[in-house]
């Protein structure tokens, strides 16, 4: 790192900035997608940006514990954590972010943290629900890593590093160089793996709103919930960047962040507009049934021949 | 501030070993923040209304189509939500029973403020058809600070819209407060309640 | 020196004058009885003495002619080993016996003197009539005594002894005659001398008749019903002579034999003998009496000492009196001479049949000595069976014969089950009533018990060159029980103080790889064992296995030598399992655990015997020169570790003795006990790298095993509703990670393998101690009875936080770098799917850290703990010790991190290069100071945004939640706790159905429907034996094939 | 009944193992290396006529010894297993006439053939056990013809105890004033055939003598007991 | 092999036939006492040398000679021994027979049979 920590985290501060405000806006646009596709109008497409103010000025919130206080901290701390640890835009200064820290495997591992920590302030509120949410949302977390952990270490052999720069800069000098193309069986089980990620239909038991009124953060609300939000926006382009640099190539300046980024995020919303919602166990299973089998193959195939 | 222990509630239809387990502060009374703020501020409340529909009455069947393509709500950043701690706008769907009411007191007390009610339908006017009912109230807002009430029985969406667009102006134009409202006659209100339910074994205000 | 023929004289003289003496008053004819037999037991002494010193062996001739025309008599070394122990064993046995000779008639104080004549004949003699004329007094003597107890049963069983006795002698005396009328005299060693005379088939024949006689004597499985029901039957004073003078006597005269037998026969005499014991142990499983039990105990190791006295013929040690019990057969004996005689005497004390009945453990001397005897019989250190038996597996393996090992494995570990489940559950049994101890029948169980341990410097010739630190544990666990005056946190200080001390003595003695685990052990020790300090309860017993496990845990690194090492093994088992023990429901973890442990223990015994027969060496490092046994070596030792990691299949022991050890011992157990196998794998790779089996490359396999050991363990942790079962799973995975890792054979490997188990420690350590703290307060390890405690223990919340963290990988704390080094180093060495699998376990161990979490501290609090106090200081201590640990190492990994690297790269040569903070290795990097940075700056921004609004927080209580409308109506049915993982379960949960479990109880349950089968052979009938007797003799004619 | 058949079958089987002693062993033709020495010094060493009884009582004297010691140890095992307070048999036929007066005739004769028997053992057939036993006979018909007689206990105690103890000291003797235990030669061997020859043996054959006698009589006394 | 030798052994069959079969315990006793006379015929038939005198010196058979004369002494001495040895065991089965006779009030072998497995 060539510039001094006050520039990094000016930098670290615009690259925030810009990722929240896309995730929120894809969200919107999303949503009145889906909603054209119905035949609505939908929302305007900066309603989730709305819907942060709005719950930002609520006037009371009720708080149940520390761990329930510090629970959205965890997450949205996850979420930005997760950002910075990914190079945004391939040879960007401002959107190099803190790559420098750590590989992929640091990445993989700092989803976890915000989910944790969601988890425990969720735990703290006492409500079953919140519980039963976490339970359903952890076995199917376990489920879809297996295929993408095995896309991961498929990609790895591949291209022989852990440096998410380095697997982006060997993606570059054409679209058959992505691993879309070159590895298509790592790919497809991490897109696979991507939907649950997103806990979109048909993974979206978790948050089965009328069974257990949106699961975990039932008990949120208020400025907790505002970010809570804030995170879903960031977290959110923070997989589709991850995606995005191991799979499509990267990215070499913002407007091909923002295709690719629409992209993949587009294949989520089409699948979970045309399928029904699995129930756990099956989720499970689907998981580490052909997705897993699609991963085994890619990682012989990289591997082994 | 006043006395702490009259900041208390008494929470009487507890048993004494449950009393610990509930929060006893009573309800308080908020301020506006600055004028330009508190106004952007507004404008966001306004144009994120997230709905508590819980279908009380025969009006929550009125409550649907909103959601289908036809109606859709969501254009005016209406959505439903399906805790009261995230909602802001409770629908009340009709008539009230008794049982229900005291539901609707727990719920309304679990949302966060601002927060507003839609009432729907005579019933929560004045009664309607089962205004002489032993088992159903006649006036809502003797319960609940009431913010808009349409009529009809039972109105039709496009009422519905239009509550919800006349509920839209008057938070823009800062006209509605009632949680505030609530707050401030919370001992009114609170009489009013036990009167009708007998087997108050809630605290006196669900946090 | 004195004429031995005194002895008979003394005998003989005092047997014939009691009656007449006795008209003096009984008190006179027990004065001179004990007077007789103390000088008999003084010229035994006497001549033992005279051989330490170089004495010759000495002829005794008698009716003034030589031999063969007249009888003679041998004192030698070996006869006055035996005799020493014969007539000291006589001593005790007379004394214990006092009631009784007081208050029968002066008989028995006859019998008793010609029965001690008739064994001191049997040892000595040269003649073979005269053998049978000694056999005779001894067998009249003992058929008259066991009449002491006058009861249907005991005469039944007499009768019986007296009709196969009679069979017995029957056939040694047409042997005799027949000997005779082919030699043409009765002197043994001329007999010897021409012994091929002996070889035509009619000399094969009477030489089989004598030997088939004796051997009946010794009670060779199946011939042995009538045996086994005068232990049963008769006193147990007379039992103990049975089992101990009795069979000392005719193991003797069997010995005397040997010379004669045709080599041809040895092997399947050995056979035998070693049926004997195996079938015997087998259908020991079964039994309830507990006098049966040691009956067939008995008969056991006899068949092993008949057995082990053909094959060391083949060995060819001079033997040194100086070092009597150098000689394996001679330890094996004096190991079961005074264990089992000591034990039928505590028997006849308690005076209870069933074993189940056996209750004492409010009178620690009888504890005392049962444990003694027990830890004896199954061959534990420092006892004679312990030496004997690691002579015995490593000259078996030196002089190539191997397959002998087998049985004596099978029989030990039969042997081994049955006692000390007896033990284990007679400890545990809450004691009701007081039992009466006599003082004369203490003594000589006492006395019995103090030859056992004081004869320990007699080992000497094994441990040359042996360091003495290995002896500290049992020192420095000696010197706690002697302090057990002192109050009890001040005896827990003297055991830290201890250990302490211990830690800077072996400090110079360690560097690299191996001070990594003495830090371990020595200091992790130290810090948990301050929780052991929270009571100030008596604990006896605790302290000193704790010192002990410790200690031998310090030590086994240091050892140099197989013996070291697996001298310092034993220790760490014995007292890990008394340990487990002591535990409230301890006993059946513990039976099991022990099973396990002496089975791994006994595999690497053997292992080592392979190495000590291929080099000739005891010294670890010569693993690294073998050859032809490496192979085997290593699938031994691997497997042996395998067991004690608690792999993948080998696992059922685990949760079991963590979670029913007590809970100040289990971070113990989960933080550094299991940290040896992971020794015992650098150790065998270190020195034997990686070894090829057909197609497989052994590390790879093991590399499988610990990958699925990781995998399997976490899900079964997901299912647990007990905490420490959970908790015993998770470190069983944790464990596989580091066997996974450790096999990669490669710097990053190891260094990943170090580092883990360096973090595991701190962490397993937290969360035990934690649970400790909480089952402390509230009572109960079920973690659905819990909830919401975090308002009550914020502390211990903490704790768990961050070692929850820890051990799932999440960054930034510590645990991140075992996950990182692990893939990279998997990658890197090309193990991917392993990687995979392994990421999946990473990903389990999420929902079980969870649900361990939330299920204690979050969710709703129950009504009984409302009241709930913070766990004690001496709980929150230690773990805030390991917090502190952990977020030093989590913050700085170079702490840590670079020397297990150095210590590696003595091993393997390093790929690994540093920038700053940050490791590069050739696949990725990782900067662990950085990302902690930034996890605090990312955690800080939104956590001010929440503070700058918390005044409009409410702070409310458990039951303000949203409940679909309603009021909760109790904690207990709003916790979301049990069964947490349902669907799960329902996914994925028939991948963890018991099979494992189940096949190892079927293992258990075999052996015992075996047992049942077996012992229905004796049926009880007197004729029935007989026929056996007959029967044995015609297959054992057959199979001998005398031609 | 398949007890039966086993035990048939192995008993025949046995019989086959013991085939070869029978098939393969010949008659002695010649005295073996022991018994020739025997033979050939025992006389003149000994001073006993009787070769047997030299080997008895000397040159196997410890198994002679050890013999007593079994006799003696039957009969403490028969007096400690029957320990129970016993009393003589009520209903007993009394004895005939002709018994009692057969006994009151022979039993001197008896008594003093026995005697004989044990006092010539080293000269003539016979010895102290076979006196013994003749003894005890002329004991056992004295209690046969007399139903109330019966022999006193202590002095069969004191014949048993003393003349065990003297056979002992015999041994002793040997040991220390002759060549070993049980020699008998520490008294003069005497004149070859006569009666007070053999050094010890004639002494030691009458200690064995009375003991035997003593001991059958008390085994016979304490069997033929009953229940109270 | 002489006759007396057969006998021994034929009587040592027998006696243990008896031993197996029969269930008194009398009978038992019996069969032992059988088996130890033919063990004791044996013996004696061992020493035995066809056309020889007994091994007592007198006016016919003087030391001398006697090497060629006598029978084997030593079996005659062993026998002696074993015969008082077997009348030993006898004599203490039987006082066994007495008490349990008195225990239990029955002869049967088979009824001594709570002491099993």
């Amino acid at each position: 790192m060539e510039h001094g920590l006050l520039i990094s985290i000016i930098y670290a501060f615009i690259s925030l900035s810009v990722a929240t405000i896309w995730g929120l806006l894809l969200g919107g646009i999303m949503m009145k997608v889906v909603a054209r596709a119905h035949g609505r109008f939908g929302p305007p497409f900066w309603q989730p940006i709305i819907d942060i103010i709005k719950n930002n000025a609520r006037r009371t919130s009720i708080s149940h514990g520390i761990m329930y206080f510090l629970g959205p901290v965890f997450r949205i701390a996850g979420g930005m954590g997760t950002f910075l640890f990914i190079p945004f835009i391939y040879g960007s200064m401002v959107f190099g972010n803190f790559s420098f820290a750590g590989d992929l495997f640091l990445v993989m591992y700092f989803i976890f943290f915000g989910q944790l920590g969601m988890a425990l302030g969720a735990g703290e509120s006492g409500h079953p629900y919140s519980a039963i949410g976490v339970a359903r949302g952890l076995s199917q977390m376990t489920a879809f890593e297996l295929p993408f952990a095995l896309s991961i270490i498929s990609i790895v052999i591949q291209y022989g590093t852990l440096n998410i720069t380095s697997i982006v800069a060997a993606q570059q000098g054409g679209i058959l160089h992505w691993t879309l193309f070159t590895n298509p069986l790592a790919t497809i089980a991490a897109l696979i793996a991507l939907q649950g990620m997103n806990m979109h239909n048909p993974f979206s038991i978790v948050i089965a709103p009328q069974e257990i009124p949106i699961g975990p953060p039932t008990e949120y609300h208020s400025n907790f919930l505002g970010l809570l939000q804030t995170n879903r926006g960031l977290f959110n382009i923070a997989k589709l960047a991850l995606f995005m640099n191991l799979y499509f190539g990267g990215a070499t300046n913002l407007f091909s962040m923002l295709i690719k980024t629409f992209g993949i995020y587009m294949i989520t919303v089409i699948v979970g507009a045309s399928f029904p919602r699995f129930r756990t166990e099956q989720s499970i299973r689907f998981f580490l049934g052909v997705p897993t089998v699609i991963g085994i193959l890619a990682v012989l195939v990289t591997g082994y021949f | 501030m006043e006395n702490k222990d009259k900041m208390k509630l008494a929470n009487d239809g507890l048993p004494e070993h449950e009393k610990p387990l509930f929060c006893d502060a009573r309800p308080q009374t908020y301020k506006p923040l600055g004028k330009y703020v508190e106004k952007f501020l507004n404008w966001a409340r306004a144009n994120s209304l997230w709905i508590l529909g819980y279908g009380t009455g025969c009006g929550a069947i009125e409550l649907r189509p909103l959601m289908t393509a036809r109606f859709d709500m969501f254009r005016w950043g209406l959505a439903p939500r399906p805790t009261p701690r995230q909602a802001g706008v409770f629908v009340i769907g009709g008539y009230m029973s008794v049982k229900t009411l005291k539901r609707v007191i727990r719920s309304y007390e679990q949302m966060q403020g601002p927060k507003f009610v839609i009432a729907l339908g005579s019933c929560t006017i004045n009664g309607g058809m089962y205004w002489d009912s032993y088992n159903t109230i006649n006036r809502l807002d003797h319960y609940l600070p009431v913010d808009i009430y349409i009529t009809g029985c039972m109105p039709r969406p496009e009422a519905l819209i239009a509550g919800f667009n006349k509920l839209k102006a008057m938070i823009k134009a800062q006209q509605t407060d009632g949680q505030n409202e609530y707050a401030r006659n919370f001992d009114w209100y609170k009489a009013n309640q036990k009167k009708i339910v007998k087997d108050w074994n809630m605290p006196d205000y669900n946090w | 020196m004195v004429n031995p023929i005194y002895i008979f004289v003394i005998a003989l003289f005092s047997a014939f004058l009691l009656p007449v003496i006795d008209k003096l008053g009984r008190k006179v004819t027990l004065g001179v009885f004990y007077l007789s037999l103390t000088a008999i037991f003084a010229v035994t002494l006497l001549w033992f003495r005279a051989f330490g010193e170089g004495a010759l062996i000495e002829n005794i001739f008698t009716a003034g002619s030589l031999p063969p025309f007249s009888i003679n008599l041998r004192m030698g070394t070996i006869e006055a080993f035996i005799m020493l122990f014969v007539n000291f064993g006589a001593l005790l046995g007379a004394i214990y016996l006092y009631g009784k000779l007081l208050e029968n008639k002066v008989y028995a104080l006859m019998l008793f003197l010609t029965l001690i004549m008739g064994v001191n004949g049997l040892i000595m003699t040269r003649d073979i009539f005269n053998i049978f004329v000694f056999l005779e007094i001894t067998s009249i003597s003992l058929y008259a005594l066991i009449g002491i107890k006058q009861d249907a049963r005991s005469l039944g069983a007499g009768f019986k002894y007296i009709i196969a006795g009679g069979l017995a002698s029957a056939f040694l005396l047409l042997g005799i005659i027949y000997v005779y009328r082919i030699t043409g005299n009765l002197n043994l060693d001329l007999i010897i001398s021409e012994n091929p005379l002996l070889l035509s088939k009619g000399g094969l024949i009477a030489l089989f008749l004598v030997v088939v006689a004796f051997l009946i004597e010794l009670k060779p499985w199946p011939a042995n019903g009538w045996a086994l029901d005068v232990y049963e039957a008769a006193e147990p004073g007379i039992s103990a002579m049975v089992a101990s003078l009795v069979a000392a006597g005719m193991v003797f005269v069997f010995y005397k034999f040997i010379p004669l037998l045709p080599h041809s026969w040895h092997g399947m005499l050995i056979l035998f003998g070693m049926l004997t014991f195996v079938f015997s142990n087998l259908t020991g499983l079964k039994q309830k009496n507990a006098r049966r039990l040691l009956g067939y105990s008995s008969i056991a190791q006899m068949g092993l000492l008949m057995a082990v006295l053909l094959l060391v013929r083949r060995f060819n040690d001079a033997m040194d009196i100086r070092y009597a019990l150098s000689d394996i057969a001679a330890a094996l004996f004096v190991n079961h001479f005074l264990a089992k005689a000591g034990l039928f005497w505590l028997s006849g004390i308690i005076n209870k049949e069933k074993a189940r009945d056996w209750s004492f453990n409010k009178q620690p001397v009888l504890v005392l000595l049962f444990a003694v005897f027990i830890f004896a019989l199954v061959g534990l250190p420092p006892f004679p069976g312990f030496w004997a038996k690691w002579t015995l597996i490593t000259k078996l393996a030196q002089y190539n014969m191997i397959g002998w090992i087998v049985p004596i494995i099978i029989g030990s570990l039969l042997e081994a089950a049955y006692l000390l489940r007896w033990f284990g559950a007679t400890i545990k049994r809450e004691q009701t009533e007081q039992v009466i101890i006599p003082r004369y029948k203490i003594l000589p169980p006492l006395l019995a018990a103090i030859v056992l341990v004081i004869i320990f410097p007699s080992f000497a010739p094994y441990m040359t060159g042996m360091k003495t630190m290995f002896f500290f544990p049992l020192l420095a666990a000696a010197v706690l029980w002697l302090l057990d005056v002192m109050p009890e946190r001040m005896r827990g200080m003297v055991m830290i103080l201890i250990l302490a001390a211990f830690g800077w003595y072996i400090y110079p003695l360690a560097k690299g790889i191996v001070l990594i685990f003495e830090f371990m052990f020595i200091a992790g020790g130290i810090v948990i064992s301050l929780a052991s300090l929270n009571s100030a309860r008596p604990k006896q017993g605790y302290w000193e296995f704790l010192v002990m496990l410790i200690m031998s845990l310090a030590l086994i690194p240091l050892a140099k030598s197989s013996m070291e090492f697996f001298l310092a093994w034993e220790f760490m088992t014995v007292s890990s399992w008394l340990l487990i023990l002591r535990g409230k429901n301890g006993e059946k973890p513990a039976l099991t655990y022990i099973m396990f442990s002496l089975g791994a223990a006994l595999l690497i015994l053997t292992a080592f015997a392979l190495s000590f027969a291929e080099t000739g060496e005891l010294g670890l490092v010569l693993l690294s020169n073998l050859n032809i046994y490496a192979i085997p070596v290593y699938i031994l030792l691997a497997l042996g570790f395998l067991v004690k990691a608690a792999a993948m299949g080998v696992h059922i022991w685990l949760p079991g003795a963590y979670s029913e050890a007590e809970d100040e011992v289990t971070p113990i157990f989960a933080g550094m006990m299991s940290k040896i196998s992971l020794w015992g794998f650098i150790l065998l790779f270190g020195y034997m790298g990686n070894k090829v089996l057909g197609i497989f490359e052994l590390p790879v396999l093991l590399g499988w095993i610990g990958v699925f050991t990781a995998f399997f363990g976490a899900l079964m942790a997901v299912f647990q509703e007990d905490i420490k079962y959970l908790l015993a799973y998770s470190s069983m995975s944790q464990l596989g990670y580091m066997i996974l890792s450790v096999s990669l054979l490669s710097h990053l490997g190891w260094t990943t393998a170090l580092y883990m188990s360096v973090t595991h420690l701190f962490f397993k350590g937290m969360l035990f101690l934690a649970v400790a703290g909480i089952v402390s307060r509230i009572g109960t390890t079920k973690m659905y009875e819990m909830g919401g405690l975090i308002k009550k223990m914020p502390a211990s919340f903490i704790s768990v936080l961050i070692a929850i963290i820890a051990v799932s990988g999440v960054p930034p704390l510590s645990g991140f770098g075992g996950k990182w080094l692990l893939y990279t180093a998997l990658i890197e060495k090309g193990w991917y799917l392993q990687a995979g699998l392994s990421f999946f376990a990473g990903a389990i161990a999420f929902l079980y850290l969870f649900r361990l979490i939330h299920t204690i501290f979050l969710g709703q609090l129950k009504a009984r703990f409302r009241e709930v106090k913070e766990a004690s200081l001496w709980y929150i201590v230690p773990q805030f010790i390991f917090v502190g640990a952990i977020m030093a190492i989590s913050m700085f990994p170079n702490l840590i991190l670079k020397p297990i690297m150095a210590a590696v790269e003595t091993q393997f040569p390093s790929h690994v290069n540093w920038d700053g903070y940050t490791v590069i290795t050739a696949l990725g990097y990782w900067n662990g100071n950085a990302v902690m940075m930034i996890t605090m700056g990312v955690f800080m921004v939104p956590l001010i945004w929440l503070l700058v609004r918390v005044n409009m927080v409410q702070k409310v209580e458990q039951f303000n939640i949203v409940y679909a409308a309603e009021r909760p109506d109790r904690p207990e049915t709003t916790h979301f706790a049990y069964n947490f993982f349902a669907h799960y379960q329902k996914a994925i949960g028939f991948l963890v159905k018991e099979q494992i479990t189940n096949f190892w109880n079927s293992v258990s349950e075999w052996f015992h429907s075996l047992s049942a089968t077996f012992r229905h052979i004796y049926t009880g009938n007197g004729q029935t034996y007989a026929l056996h007797i007959i029967i044995y003799i015609v297959v054992l004619y057959s199979l001998l094939g005398v031609k | 009944m398949i007890k039966r058949f086993f035990s048939l079958i192995f008993v025949v089987l046995l019989a086959l193992v013991f085939l070869p002693l029978v098939t393969e062993i010949k008659p002695l033709s010649e005295l073996g290396m022991t018994s020739a020495k025997y033979a050939e010094d025992g006389a003149a060493e000994l001073g006993a006529a009787n070769l047997v009884t030299s080997v008895v009582v000397t040159y196997r004297g410890l198994d002679t010894l050890g013999e007593v010691t079994v006799l003696f140890i039957t009969t403490a095992g028969i007096g400690f297993m029957l320990r129970r307070k016993t009393i003589l048999p009520e209903k007993k036929r009394r004895a005939s006439e002709i018994l009692k007066s057969g006994t009151s005739f022979l039993l001197p004769l008896i008594i003093l053939f026995g005697v004989y028997i044990f006092v010539h053992g080293h000269l003539t057939p016979g010895g102290g056990f076979q006196g013994g036993v003749v003894i005890a006979s002329a004991i056992v018909l004295l209690m046969l013809s007399d139903i109330n007689m019966h022999p006193d206990h202590n002095i069969l105690n004191w014949l048993e105890s003393l003349s065990g103890a003297f056979y002992v000291i015999m041994g002793i003797l040997g040991l220390i004033l002759a060549g070993g235990f049980l020699d008998n030669r520490f008294l003069p061997l005497g004149e070859f055939g006569k009666i007070f020859s053999a050094g010890a043996i004639p002494v030691i054959y009458s200690l064995i003598g009375l003991k035997v006698g003593a001991e059958l009589v008390g085994i016979l006394n304490k069997l033929g007991r009953e229940d109270k | 092999m002489t006759i007396i030798t057969i006998l021994g052994f034929l009587l040592i069959i027998i006696g243990l036939w008896g031993m197996l079969t029969r269930k008194h315990l009398f009978r038992i006793i019996l069969g032992f006492s059988i088996i130890d006379t033919g063990i004791h015929l044996v013996i004696v038939s061992l020493g035995y040398i066809k056309g020889r005198t007994a091994p007592i010196f007198d006016a016919d058979l003087s030391p001398i000679d006697a090497i060629n004369r006598i029978v084997d002494p030593i079996p005659s001495a062993l026998v002696l021994t074993a015969i008082v040895i077997g009348l030993a065991v006898t004599a203490l089965m039987l006082v066994y027979v007495i008490q349990m006779h008195r225990h239990k009030g029955s002869l049967e072998i088979s009824d001594y049979e709570e002491l099993k497995w």
